[in-house]
């Protein structure tokens, strides 16, 4: 199996893990990631403006490409995740912007948004199946105490992203108990850690993410998993005093699949 | 109904007059206590056509963009996009950046990765 | 064509189920939910009433448009006339568009009585897309005509 | 030639203020039929309808056109205004310019315009009109209450009290209804079942009154007066004449952890059971699902228990047809289901509940006895919190768009009760607004904050966090002061929307009987018949019809059965005259329209044809005009033209066509 593979700026550079532990990762689970040649950035940020078409217009390339593919377009990082399904949307749901879009964009076939898009856990969930990967796990990490930090970006909005329940999710919990660990739930993993304001008012995002440790940390996690680089650092630079180690789902799925000596 | 205003509810898509003050966003949103104008509070600055005041408010920096408001509103009025809009007219129309590219340096950390400085190009500049 | 102010303004016949649709009329009009007066409807007791004969009749005397309104299927008064309808009308629309009445002239549409509201966006929609094709001149009978 | 008096109405400036109504009058007058324009203030009015009543005998009018309101509003008035002026009632046409014309436009031209449009095809038509006269059929004098709750009883109690037999069908092993759930009831504290019990035994004991419990209609034909209904009365395992009523199945019933939906799934209830201690009729039924009889054939000590023989294995499901005059709708409301709003934490924490679950525990009857405990830990909780409108007045896909009427009052009671019983307790209330319209509701409210010091906040809550000491952060807005604020509570009650009954949907369909956007049935008019489904024959008694608190349900209740004891009253009823027509001579007996009829009241018979050229004996269309209901699809399909609908004829159709498209 095949996927369009969207890895988006930072999986280049701050998150080189995140990204190579989901290629190994994958590789063992089945799937290949086919890199989409000259992709663009995101932007990061969806933009909201019901005007806006030319920052949408890296999405769609990526999106176009896809399908031109015949294949299912998978991202990794939170954010790109957001940005590609919510233009996704709007080429297949929104006239106005899809319109538009295809006019600058010029196609020999116009984009309507056929592309699937999918976040690597959703391959994981609704592809390959949690008691599949669970058979496939060598070093179960049993034992283990994990929160989910799922942000916002992953979740919301609910009704475009269809990733999961928007205010008590489970996708990442449920791939915590394939790995052999013991999930901990707890009500803030959908809370903000404070995203982009951090470049500028770091004491907001000490709060967010003090929050954040707090509620997984009386919950009795002993550490956190994330799919997103900024989510990551964030928690990172957090001086929370119940602060907790932070990582990248897929190292933990590289360990637990034993190919994370091989990355 | 004043241009500026005409136009956030164009950009956000939102209609304001859907709002039964009901405070969900308000009680949702993380950044509540750094911001100046509340998020329940924007509907009536747009109604009331004050866009002035909205335009200078603290709170257009402070929005994270998170979505609980818009995920939760029970009117479908989504204060979120309505702030956003209000930031873009600022980027649009004022050059009201709030990011300079001679402050980056000196906000930089080796850790950071490329998607914050991406994700606040955008949120901050036009 | 039927200009008022350099305006077309399409001659719109509306069929109404008496129990559905000519109430979300009613509830459309005491809500004051206004759409176009090209508008006119007919009273009849079931979308399953409406005898293809009747629309053919309105195209030849010169409508630019018919729209038939019943209840939502599963809500018929009489258990299964808008299903009669619905069939009915898929046939004499395909046939329709063969000589040549665009399908955009022709449509049924579900409305109860509660629904004021859709009553009132299904006429301003179907009032535009008859606008956009304008005057009907396929069918007119001649000499009906001025 | 018919001779047509056109009568339009000002309806005070209703229409007039749009609608050039003299020009109208002015403009009609020369319509082939018409000898008489008039135009005047109120037409239906006791002068305006004399007016029409003297022009009919000056005039000598077989016709009337009234150009006014919806033929839904006063089409009734003016046809028996024709009758008191001595013509045939059904020679009289509406134009609607009120609604369909005055309402909505606001250029007076362009209104005029299309008023004299509409004026026209009323004409057009009346020129085609003929005396119709109306039939009669009989009343089945026995009325059938589908749903045995406050509502349903209440109707029944009322009509059979006026001396006519009453059916309640309920679904649940039990009648009693919501109202049966609830520990007190707004605004005088009453204990609710002190109140409702003895209005279950009445029913129950009523002569006139027949219980189906654990029973669905499940199929209804025919119309108003003679409906045939089917009921599905469902195996209850426990034969009814035998069984005593003493219980001892119940305690030894091995299955005991079937979740109790009474008790809102709190707790448990064993295999064989009644919902209820105090349950009318108190028979236990099996529930065969997760009995171990059932399941794995082993088993049967209720029947070994049972001294009076009642249990009984082999029992089959039942379906009994009765013939009803008159059907009243009664099926109540649930909450919603809460899975769209885990920001409150529902599923994440056993002491996030709604307030129904709130009735149950605080109900002597209920899982806790009466005590007030958190369900997780059992512990007594101090600090409570209430969030109100969960669900409604939402208009995203999450909720409803209603108000749900009840819950700003019950949260009162509910926080009075708590502040009473267990003054320690802080109870703070998140609302929106409160609304407290009703008799001695909003003293009730006042009564809360100023007597009892519930803490009332301005404001909603967005998201409530469970935390490891078992206590909740509930983190909301205090509107007023302008703040977010965390409130550490051991309870949240949430004030879930409430929603018809899910089988609504079904019953409507079987009835026939017209329904809302949200599942509410709809009146036969909003203001004027609001206990009447626009469907002849059909009632509405309760929330069935929309949010409504006990006392609003029992007067309405009330008043359908004062509107069903009116029908039954009758010996005859009168019958639609709008029927099917045959004419013989284009019949060919080729069946499409029996095929489409969904009344069955066209059969075929061999008639002697005589016309021109004709002159056989051949098989012909008889419409039998007793179950005719006037739909008109057999018209629609007769490929011959033969089959006609009366008062709305092919030719009458096709005139109105004509003249709005002339």
């Amino acid at each position: 199996m095949k996927y369009s593979y969207y890895p988006g700026c930072t999986l280049k550079n701050k998150a080189q893990d995140l990204d190579r532990y989901a290629r190994a990762s994958a590789l063992k689970l089945g799937f290949e990631l086919e890199e989409i040649p000259d992709w663009q950035c995101c932007g990061g940020v969806y933009p909201l403006g019901s005007d806006e078409i030319a920052s949408k217009l890296a999405s769609v390339r990526a999106l176009n490409y896809a399908k031109e593919q015949g294949q299912d377009l998978i991202t990794l990082c939170s954010a790109c995740h957001h940005v590609l399904k919510r233009v996704n949307d709007d080429m297949k749901n929104v006239q106005d912007i899809s319109d538009r879009a295809n006019n600058y964009m010029k196609l020999d076939e116009p984009y309507r948004g056929e592309t699937k898009v999918l976040h690597f856990l959703e391959v994981i969930r609704d592809v390959i199946g949690f008691d599949e990967l669970k058979k496939m796990v060598v070093n179960p990490l049993t034992g283990k105490k994990i929160g989910a930090y799922y942000g916002c970006l992953t979740l919301r909005p609910g009704k475009i992203l269809e990733f999961d329940n928007p205010e008590n999710p489970k996708i990442m919990e449920d791939f915590i108990r394939a790995i052999g660990a013991e999930p901990v739930i707890y009500a803030n993993r959908n809370e903000c850690c404070g995203g982009y304001i951090s470049l500028k008012e770091g004491e907001m995002a000490q709060d967010r993410t003090k929050k954040i440790f707090d509620n997984c940390t009386d919950m009795g996690a002993e550490m956190l998993i994330t799919a997103c680089p900024l989510c990551r650092y964030n928690l990172n630079k957090s001086e929370a005093d119940s602060k907790i180690p932070v990582y990248y789902f897929t190292e933990l799925l590289a360990e637990a699949l034993g190919v994370k000596e091989d990355c | 109904m004043s241009r500026d205003a005409e136009m956030i509810r164009e950009i956000s898509g939102c209609d304001p007059y859907r709002c039964m003050k009901c405070g969900k966003c308000s009680a949702s949103c993380p950044s509540f206590n750094e911001m100046d104008i509340k998020p329940h509070q924007f509907v009536s600055y747009v109604l009331r056509d004050d866009i002035e005041s909205l335009v200078n408010s603290k709170s257009l920096w402070k929005c994270l963009s998170c979505f609980a408001c818009v995920e939760r509103c029970p009117r479908d009025v989504k204060p979120g996009k309505l702030i956003d809009a209000a930031r873009q007219i600022v980027e649009r129309q004022q050059g009201g950046d709030y990011l300079k590219a001679d402050e980056i340096p000196e906000l930089l950390d080796p850790d950071m990765p490329q998607q914050l400085l991406v994700s606040a190009f955008r949120r901050y500049r036009r | 064509m039927p200009m008022i102010n350099g305006e077309f303004r399409p001659k719109i016949v509306a069929f109404c189920c008496n129990w559905c649709s000519y109430g979300g009329a009613d509830l459309a009009g005491s809500s004051r939910l206004s759409y176009p007066a090209d508008v006119k409807i007919i009273r009849v007791p079931c979308s399953g009433r409406v005898n293809p004969m009747f629309i053919l009749r309105a195209f030849e005397r010169g409508a630019d448009g018919v729209i038939i309104c019943g209840c939502h299927p599963g809500d018929c008064h009489y258990s299964t006339g808008n299903y009669y309808a619905r069939r009915r009308m898929t046939l004499l629309f395909s046939m329709l568009e063969y000589i040549g009445i665009e399908n955009g002239r022709t449509r049924v549409e579900w409305v109860s009585a509660a629904e004021g509201v859709k009553f009132q966006a299904t006429m301003n929609e179907f009032v535009e897309k008859v606008k956009s094709l304008g005057e009907n001149v396929r069918l007119g009978d001649l000499r009906c005509k001025d | 030639m018919q001779r047509i008096g056109v009568f339009v109405c000002h309806c005070g400036t209703n229409i007039a203020a749009t609608v050039d109504v003299k020009k109208v009058a002015e403009l009609v007058r020369f319509e082939p039929g018409v000898v008489h324009a008039e135009d005047y203030t109120y037409m239906c009015s006791e002068v305006g309808q004399q007016r029409i009543i003297d022009t009919v005998k000056e005039k000598n009018l077989t016709g009337i056109v009234v150009c006014s309101c919806s033929p839904r509003m006063h089409e009734a008035t003016f046809r028996k205004c024709a009758e008191k002026a001595g013509i045939n009632p059904y020679m009289v046409e509406i134009a609607n310019i009120r609604e369909h014309c005055s309402w909505i436009h606001k250029d007076m031209e362009e209104a005029t315009e299309k008023a004299v449009i509409l004026a026209r095809a009323a004409i057009a038509k009346v020129n085609l009109n003929a005396p119709l006269q109306e039939g009669e059929s009989p009343v089945t004098k026995r009325a059938l209450v589908i749903g045995g709750g406050i509502a349903g009883i209440q109707t029944a109690i009322d009509i059979a009290e006026a001396g006519y037999p009453v059916d309640i069908v309920e679904k649940t092993p039990s009648i009693g209804g919501r109202m049966s759930q609830l520990d007190k009831t707004f605004p005088t504290l009453d204990c609710s079942s002190c109140i409702l019990t003895p209005k279950m035994v009445e029913a129950s004991a009523h002569p006139l009154i027949t219980l189906h419990t654990y029973s669905e209609v499940e199929n209804v034909s025919g119309f108003v007066g003679n409906f045939e209904v089917d009921i599905r009365k469902k195996a209850r395992s426990v034969n009814m004449d035998k069984c005593t009523g003493c219980g001892v199945c119940m305690t030894k019933c091995p299955m005991k952890k079937v979740p109790s939906e009474f008790n809102r799934n709190l707790n448990t209830r064993t295999a064989i059971y009644t919902p209820f201690a105090q349950a009318v009729p108190n028979v236990p039924v099996i529930d065969r699902e997760n009995c171990m009889y059932f399941k794995t054939g082993k088993c049967g000590v209720c029947s070994k228990v049972c001294q009076a023989g009642a249990v009984d294995y082999e029992q089959q499901d039942e379906i009994i047809t009765e013939k009803y005059g008159a059907i009243v709708v009664a099926t109540g409301f649930d909450m919603i289901k809460l899975d769209k709003f885990d920001e409150y934490a529902y599923s994440q924490s056993a002491d996030v509940i709604t307030s129904l679950e709130l009735e149950r525990i605080m109900n002597a009857a209920g899982p806790t006895s009466g005590h007030l405990e958190r369900i997780s830990d059992g512990k007594a909780p101090k600090n409570i919190v209430f969030i109100q409108c969960v669900g409604s007045r939402c208009n995203d896909h999450r909720g409803k768009p209603y108000c749900s009427k009840i819950c700003c009052m019950y949260t009162a009671k509910h926080a009075m009760l708590i502040r009473d019983k267990y003054p320690d307790t802080n109870v703070t209330v998140f609302y929106i607004d409160v609304r407290t319209p009703g008799k001695n509701f909003d003293e009730f409210y006042r009564r809360a904050v100023e007597q009892y010091h519930v803490n009332y906040v301005k404001g909603q809550v967005g998201k409530v966090v469970p935390k490891a000491d078992g206590t909740l952060d509930v983190q909301g807005v205090d509107l007023l002061d302008n703040k977010q604020i965390v409130v550490n509570a051991d309870m949240v009650v949430l004030a879930a929307a409430i929603e018809p009954n899910p089988d609504i949907r079904k019953i409507a369909t079987m009835l026939t009987a017209s329904i809302d956007t949200n599942n509410f049935l709809t009146e036969a008019h909003a203001k004027l018949r609001p206990v009447e489904s626009p469907t002849a024959g059909i009632f509405l008694s309760g929330v069935t019809q929309g949010p409504k608190d006990i006392p609003e349900t029992v007067s309405q209740a009330g008043a359908a059965a004062v509107k069903v004891i009116g029908l039954l009253a009758k010996d005859k009823l009168k019958t639609n005259p709008c029927t099917a027509k045959c004419d013989p001579i284009a019949c060919n007996g080729c069946s499409t329209c029996a095929n489409v009829c969904p009344y069955g009241a066209i059969s075929y018979e061999d008639q002697l044809v005589r016309g021109p050229g004709v002159n056989e004996t051949r098989r012909v269309a008889v419409v039998n005009t007793a179950l005719c209901q006037g739909c008109g699809a057999c018209s629609a399909s007769c490929p011959s033209g033969a089959m006609d609908l009366q008062g709305f004829s092919n030719r009458q159709l096709i005139s109105e066509v004509d003249a709005i498209c002339r």
